[in-house]
């Protein structure tokens, strides 16, 4: 059963200008590449502009990855959440509670019960999210909406509204405010984390469920694929991230609060988006999400150092990350 | 004779998505009245024609004239508003809305200038399809369908348009033979109208009863048009592939009987269908399974791969009771499964042939904890080469390739696993004549090798040419079972003189007639 | 401007002693000057009376010190809490908030405004109904004491401005460069806390301000880490930050800690006293000082307003609390004005 | 945006054993329902908990139904919006700046130039919008995140942070403070929006596009539908609902304000999928999204009434959306 080699042309891609469902389809092919590109043009946009107010100083760069890091740990875990087709709107609240109870348990019974706490904090809620997600079916939409005013509730009602001091120096040394020469413990964490979950995602079984359940459910089933169980790893990961991130929230704040992430849930999902990855599943990668957390806390360093007002800082945000992509996708074509 | 004016004239056609040429300079025209058959082997380029035509793809050269009209621009709109109606490959239709919604989106009656009027809609589409034969509430969402009946709905919205160039990419995949004749007396009525038909099957006698001329693509060109009447069919299958293949040809083989059978399936019922089936399959033995459209012979395959659930029964592998409520386990059971739906079923169409074809058997492809490149990579080359799936490389997204390329994917993805027990659900739809003999030998082989083979297919040929044994399925029950010597028998002469494609036409026959018969004598519920 | 530590300190008391009129002029009357007779308190008792706690944002320290305080007076009263809102911050929740809960129809409303000119309308409709409004902080747009609510109770935000700046001046030696950090909303609080600090460090012509940028929320902490480190790379010279209160300082504590400098190089004062920044305080941190309000007496205050309202007793228009300038020397003594608390053990054991 | 090209129900919660055939499909027919079961039986709930404490008073009835109206009013237009598979995440702060842009004008130009503005700004903001997803093919979630840091920037530049003062008695009677008989003008809003957003989704060709969009862009494409021209209608008209809510807010509020409707696009975005919607497009109700949004003013309401702490209606209100979803879900099994 050999085919002839003759004929048809071999050396092509599969993408032309005129590909047939433009706005559909073609989107996974592009996005690969435009965070990288948005990235560097915005960088050297401000790398120019901002020469001379420090933009480029080391102690900048550090701090810019500093703030970007927790995010990035956060939007690393979502992406497997996104490119399975789901959503984890929670993921700040249980940074917030996690930053609670590990701050609870650390001045009552040291480091490594503190640091169990936290870990169980996001275990237990996302075993509760998956399994309503997974196996009572409820979207995940609703499931993490609802868990996120729950555990911000509950991060409320065990602190009794108050900040929980943390004072163990191994605790802020290890999350969050340490070094290791130079380097930040935290862009350690990022780099750690990042390359295991990018071969996770791209290099294991697991990865390739993942993508599956996303980009197919009913062919994933029909290969086989337990699209549930994958759905419930995937918000279990997402929320143990995010209880990793409230450690290290309270070991860089130097204090467990539930309201620390308020909000984060938005920067995660649009860090994600802009790395590239679909909203409807199948496709992502988690270096493009770092570099799309990274894209906006460039954005937001860059305009603080340019002084602007918070109303102008806002505008101009905006403005960035839709200009970043535009510019990154002129760019490919 | 006078000669019909053309309705339809591309000349000069090329297209390319990148660097890949797909159409090097077509030449296509279409007479008004007549039936024109599109042939060419999978990948060919027919569909992406068909598709220029319809305003779908912007040629990269060409011009195009519809009734002496220069085309300029190209779009759906335009396209449809010159009297073109298309019924797509991959099927146009909405799974979220109805049967009815679907028949006229985009041109729904209305109501008050400003209303759509679904209640004509549903009137209407309730004529068209009972033309077509089809019996379906209008109002149901097409995501219910099964795949037969999608493809009805497709055909009912395109000749609904009251098109006066029809075009009909592969329309009958999925169809029985009733449907088809129904199809096509439409479809001469149509022509007789004077609507010019444009028609791609891979079922070549479909071609030969209904298409008055062919043209033939390959390697981007058309290389012969002529009228039908003066060709063979292995005439027409030299010009698509370049080579003289068999046509389906039928040779007995022996399967022991005398051990346990491979799978026994007992009183299984589903939870609409099937009802209360019971079979069994040896090692070594390929049972076909026949029936009408929505007979509940896909039900079957879902409820023994664990995807419906059983209501009832037991099934058995190998003299064991099994319990199968899911995929995987079915797998763990030994029993693959290849779907009906490509699209949806088979195929994630944005993600690569390599990593489709890998999906099923992750855990063979994996060194330690990770997944081993090198093997997926090989194992992907070995199949695409072994299928003959015509691709650039094995990380295209399989939503670029042809239908019938994306149809072989669908296989190998499930060859590859070389499972105890295969069931096979309409397995060459859309593919070429020349690889379905191929594929027909592969099953073959399979089954030599000791494996238990369950067919579903609505080309008769195909399944008699593959299959030990066939069930009649008829409303959710397997009415009849019957061997290939009593159809053969009942085909009256024993077979001396004719050749094994006369033999086949003709069990083929017989085939259809009993199907008629367990239709009829089905009792009433 | 005053240099000397007495000469601050006794700047200070002025300031504590006179706190600044109320927004609309009104002449400002402590807090420490309200009471209730024992018999008035037996009638409160006997009327059996409820309340709702209608609150602009619940989560903080500083209300949680000021509920604690309503708390205890009310209960004092016999006053009983039927409902508590948190608006976050958002003016349409809040008059929903108020709309909700006028269906319990308390007698009495306790309310932080989130905003003036939104929420007007809706108090207005539930002084109409017959609650009596006690207001904290700012009052409905256009409403007028005595009619439509009972009175204002208020810290004096301009005091606490005043007194950070001078803590910050005192600590700088009165000279240096610094970088404010307020709250980008027109709060009317936090908008006069700004004023007290400039109108304040303006008596220093040794002390520049170069830097300004506004924290917008929701995310108070790690926004004003991302500001406090871009002024600081932006501004290599700056001596001293203020944030607008505490919990912004937060996220300027854990700039100061990324940037390389030292306490000695870095001074942070702020409005407020949380535990945060008075166990850096407490630790000879960066911290060396801040203008705090008084929320637990500022909601004590309020419940006996609300008793006063009860009983048709006439209340002044406008209470005021004192500013109170704490700083690591009297941080054991201001911590139980403020809070209404002793101070947790974090913060003993930080000062040890 | 859309990766689904062909009919595959592929994003779609599955359960129970017959879900994989079904695919999509089962999806939305339990959907269409739960929130009906969902509202009723937390509603009678809180009838009979609350009875003493006037939950079922007519006044608070209403009250309800004003605080939920802003909401549903955009739920409305976000509808069209997840049918054609896109999302609107600046709906919030179009409403904000909506109510600034026409409050300046009223105070300054008066009535009919305020509702042109509050409008102009929406057609804008929402033709923005709409062309940069459909046209320049950015993912919505972006731009409309894009949009959202801009818009509420504006807005707060604009007022200079201020709130802007509304006193026109017609504007504040018209939008949202007055009432007909005893009906508050702002439930009529709701009733005739309702009424022809309904009809428009169920009834008009417009609506069976937006759904074939959303329910298989390819093949809409192939039927002749203009998927982006629909893509872009949808933003517009949500944007339009949004400037509508706004002049709405400023007339419930007697101001407009750069912040008011921050944070709305989550709740409307609930509110819709608690009504059914598919995130994922191709299916929805306009009536299921009204009742969605009901369903969260109820929740709200009752929980104060209720008397419990803000750290105890948090929990109870991450609780209840759950549970309204998984009750409803039973009750139809
Ligand atoms: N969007 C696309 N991007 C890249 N290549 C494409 C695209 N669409 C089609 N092709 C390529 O064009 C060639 C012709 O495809 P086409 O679908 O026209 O074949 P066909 O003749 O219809 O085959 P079949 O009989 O299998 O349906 C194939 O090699 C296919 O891979
Ligand atoms: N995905 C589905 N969801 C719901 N109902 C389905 C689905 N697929 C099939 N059915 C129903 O089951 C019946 C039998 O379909 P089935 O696919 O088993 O028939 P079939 O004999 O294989 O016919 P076909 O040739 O149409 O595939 C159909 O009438 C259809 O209504
Ligand atoms: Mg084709
Ligand atoms: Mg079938």
């Amino acid at each position: 059963m050999l085919r002839r080699t003759d004929g048809s042309g071999t050396a092509a891609t599969q993408q032309g200008p005129l590909a047939i469902t433009r706005g559909g389809s073609i989107v996974s092919d592009w996005r690969q590449y435009v965070v990288y590109i948005g990235f560097a043009l915005i960088f050297v946009i401000f790398a120019i502009t901002l020469s001379d107010r420090g933009f480029l100083s080391a102690n900048n760069l550090l701090n810019i990855a500093r703030q970007t890091a927790i995010i990035a740990i956060m939007a690393m875990a979502m992406t497997f959440v996104l490119c399975a087709g789901e959503i984890d709107l929670s993921v700040g609240a249980i940074a917030g509670l996690a930053s609670v109870t590990s701050g609870l348990a650390l001045s009552r019974y040291g480091l490594a019960p503190a640091i169990a706490a936290g870990l169980c904090t996001g275990l237990l809620v996302g075993a509760v999210n998956g399994s309503l997600t997974a196996w009572i079916g409820i979207p995940s939409f609703l499931v993490t909406l609802g868990m996120m005013g729950f555990a911000r509730g509950l991060g409320m009602w065990m602190s009794g509204t108050s900040p929980v001091p943390v004072i163990d120096d191994t605790f802020i040394a290890v999350f969050g405010s340490g070094n290791i020469g130079p380097v930040p413990i935290l862009v350690l964490w990022v780099v750690i984390l990042g390359a295991l979950a990018h071969t996770a995602l791209r290099k294991t079984p697991f990865g390739r469920k993942i993508l599956a359940t996303g980009g197919g459910e009913t062919a994933a089933r029909y290969s086989g694929i337990k699209t549930r169980t994958v759905k419930f790893q995937a918000l279990l990961l997402t929320a143990t991230a995010a209880s990793v991130a409230g450690m290290l929230y309270a070991g860089r704040l130097h204090s467990g609060r539930f309201q620390l992430g308020e909000g984060d849930e938005l920067s995660v999902i649009a860090a994600v988006v802009l790395g590239g990855t679909s909203l409807f599943g199948g496709a992502g990668t988690v270096i493009g999400s770092i570099v799309g957390a990274l894209l906006i806390g460039v954005i937001n360093n860059g305009l603080i150092l340019l002084g602007l007002d918070f109303s102008q800082q806002l505008m101009a945000r905006g403005v960035l990350i839709v200009l970043a992509v535009a510019l990154g996708r002129s760019q490919r074509a | 004779m006078i000669e019909a004016s053309n309705a339809v004239e591309m000349t000069g056609i090329k297209k390319s998505f990148g660097g890949l040429h797909v159409l090097r300079g077509v030449d296509f025209a279409v007479k008004q009245g007549t039936v024109h058959a599109l042939m060419g082997e999978n990948g060919a380029g027919k569909s992406t024609l068909l598709k220029i035509l319809q305003g779908i793809l912007t040629p990269t050269e060409g011009s195009i004239t519809v009734f002496g009209r220069q085309m300029n621009s190209f779009s759906a709109a335009t396209s449809r508003a010159s009297g073109i109606g298309m019924i797509f490959q991959e099927l146009s239709l909405i799974p979220s809305l109805t049967v009815a919604q679907n028949i006229f989106l985009a041109r729904e009656p209305r109501k008050f200038g400003l209303l759509v009027d679904d209640r004509t809609a549903w009137d209407r589409s309730r004529v068209i399809m009972s033309e077509l034969g089809m019996d379906v509430d209008p109002a149901t969402p097409v995501q219910k369908l099964s795949t037969g009946q999608m493809q009805m709905v497709e055909i009912a919205k395109a000749i609904s348009q009251d098109a006066r160039i029809l075009i009909l990419d592969e329309p009958t995949s999925a169809l029985t033979g009733v449907e088809v004749e129904r199809l096509f007396s439409l479809l001469k009525r149509l022509s007789a109208d004077g609507v010019a038909i444009v028609y791609v099957s891979h079922r070549m006698d479909e071609i030969f009863e209904i298409a008055e001329e062919v043209t033939i693509l390959r390697d981007g060109r058309n290389v012969a048009t002529a009228p039908l009447r003066h060709l063979e069919i292995q005439d027409v299958v030299e010009h698509m592939i370049g080579k003289r293949v068999g046509s389906f040809s039928w040779r007995p083989r022996s399967v022991d009987r005398t051990r346990s059978p491979a799978l026994e399936v007992q009183s299984v019922s589903g939870p609409n269908k099937p009802i209360n089936a019971s079979f069994e399959v040896h090692s070594g033995e390929v049972l076909g399974i026949a029936g009408l459209l929505g007979s509940g012979r896909s039900e079957l395959a879902r409820v023994m791969f664990g995807i419906d659930a059983m209501t009832s029964g037991e099934i058995r592998v190998k003299g064991q009771a099994v319990r199968i409520r899911s995929p995987r386990e079915a797998m763990e059971a030994g029993i693959a499964l290849i779907p009906e739906s490509r699209a949806r079923e088979g195929l994630i169409a944005a993600h690569s042939i390599r990593t489709n074809l890998s999906l099923p058997r992750l855990g063979d492809l994996t060194r330690g904890p990770f997944l081993d490149g090198t093997k997926e990579a090989a194992s992907a080359t070995g199949l695409i080469q072994r299928l003959r799936i015509k691709a650039t490389s094995s990380s295209v997204p399989v939503r670029t390739l042809s239908g019938g390329n994306q149809q072989k994917v669908v296989l190998g993805k499930w060859l590859a696993m070389n499972p105890e027990i295969l069931i096979l659900d309409e397995p060459t739809a859309g593919i070429d004549i020349g690889s379905k003999t191929e594929i027909v030998d592969l099953i073959r082989e399979l089954a030599d090798e000791g494996r238990a083979i369950i067919i579903i297919s609505s080309e008769l040929a195909e399944l008699l040419a593959v299959s030990d044994r066939v069930l009649i399925m008829s409303d959710g029950s397997i009415a009849r079972e019957v061997s290939r010597e009593e159809i053969s028998v009942a085909a009256g002469e024993p077979n001396v003189s004719a050749d094994e494609g006369v033999q086949i036409a003709k069990a083929e026959h017989n085939l259809q007639v009993l199907i008629q018969e367990v239709r009829l004598n089905a009792p009433a519920y | 401007g005053p240099s000397t530590a007495a000469d601050v300190a006794a700047a200070l008391k002025e300031i504590e002693e006179h706190p600044a009129s109320g927004p609309h002029g009104e002449k400002p009357v402590l807090a420490s000057d309200l009471g209730l007779t024992t018999e008035e308190i037996a009638k409160i008792k006997s009327m059996n009376a409820t309340a709702a706690i209608v609150m602009h944002y619940t989560a903080s320290d500083w209300a949680k010190a000021q509920m604690a305080g309503q708390k205890a007076a009310l209960d004092m009263l016999g006053i009983k809490i039927i409902a508590v809102t948190d608006a976050g911050y958002k003016a349409e929740q809040q008059v929903s908030d108020i709309e909700t809960v006028m269906a319990r129809k308390p007698n009495v409303m306790i309310s932080v405004p989130a905003e003036q000119n939104g929420t007007a309308a809706a108090y207005k409709r539930a002084a109409a109904s017959g609650i009596k409004i006690v207001f904290l902080d700012q009052t409905g747009a256009g409403m007028s004491p005595g009619t439509e609510y009972v009175s204002l109770v208020s810290s004096d935000n301009r005091g606490m401005g005043k007194a950070a700046a001078l803590l910050m001046a005192q600590a700088l030696n009165g000279k240096g460069n610094i970088g404010l950090i307020p709250h980008a909303s027109d709060l009317f609080a936090t908008v006069e806390r700004v004023m007290g600090f400039k109108e304040a460090i303006k008596a220093y012509p040794d002390i520049k301000i170069v830097a300004e940028q506004g924290v917008g929320g929701p995310d108070f902490s790690g926004e004003s880490e991302r500001i406090a480190s871009g002024m600081l790379t932006a501004h290599p010279e700056l001596n001293g930050i203020w944030a607008v209160w505490d919990v912004p300082t937060e996220g300027v504590l854990a700039a100061a800690r990324t940037s390389g400098r030292g306490p000695k190089d870095l001074v942070i004062t702020t409005c407020d006293l949380g535990v945060n920044i008075a166990i850096d305080m407490a630790k000879n941190g960066y911290v060396k000082g801040t203008g705090s309000q008084r929320p637990y007496g500022a909601g004590y205050a309020e419940g006996i307003l609300a008793g006063y309202a009860l009983l048709g007793k006439s209340a002044p228009p406008y209470v005021v609390l004192p500013a109170l300038a704490v700083t690591k020397q009297n941080l054991i003594a201001g911590w139980p004005l403020s809070n209404g608390t002793p101070p947790p053990q974090v913060v003993t054991d930080a000062l040890k």
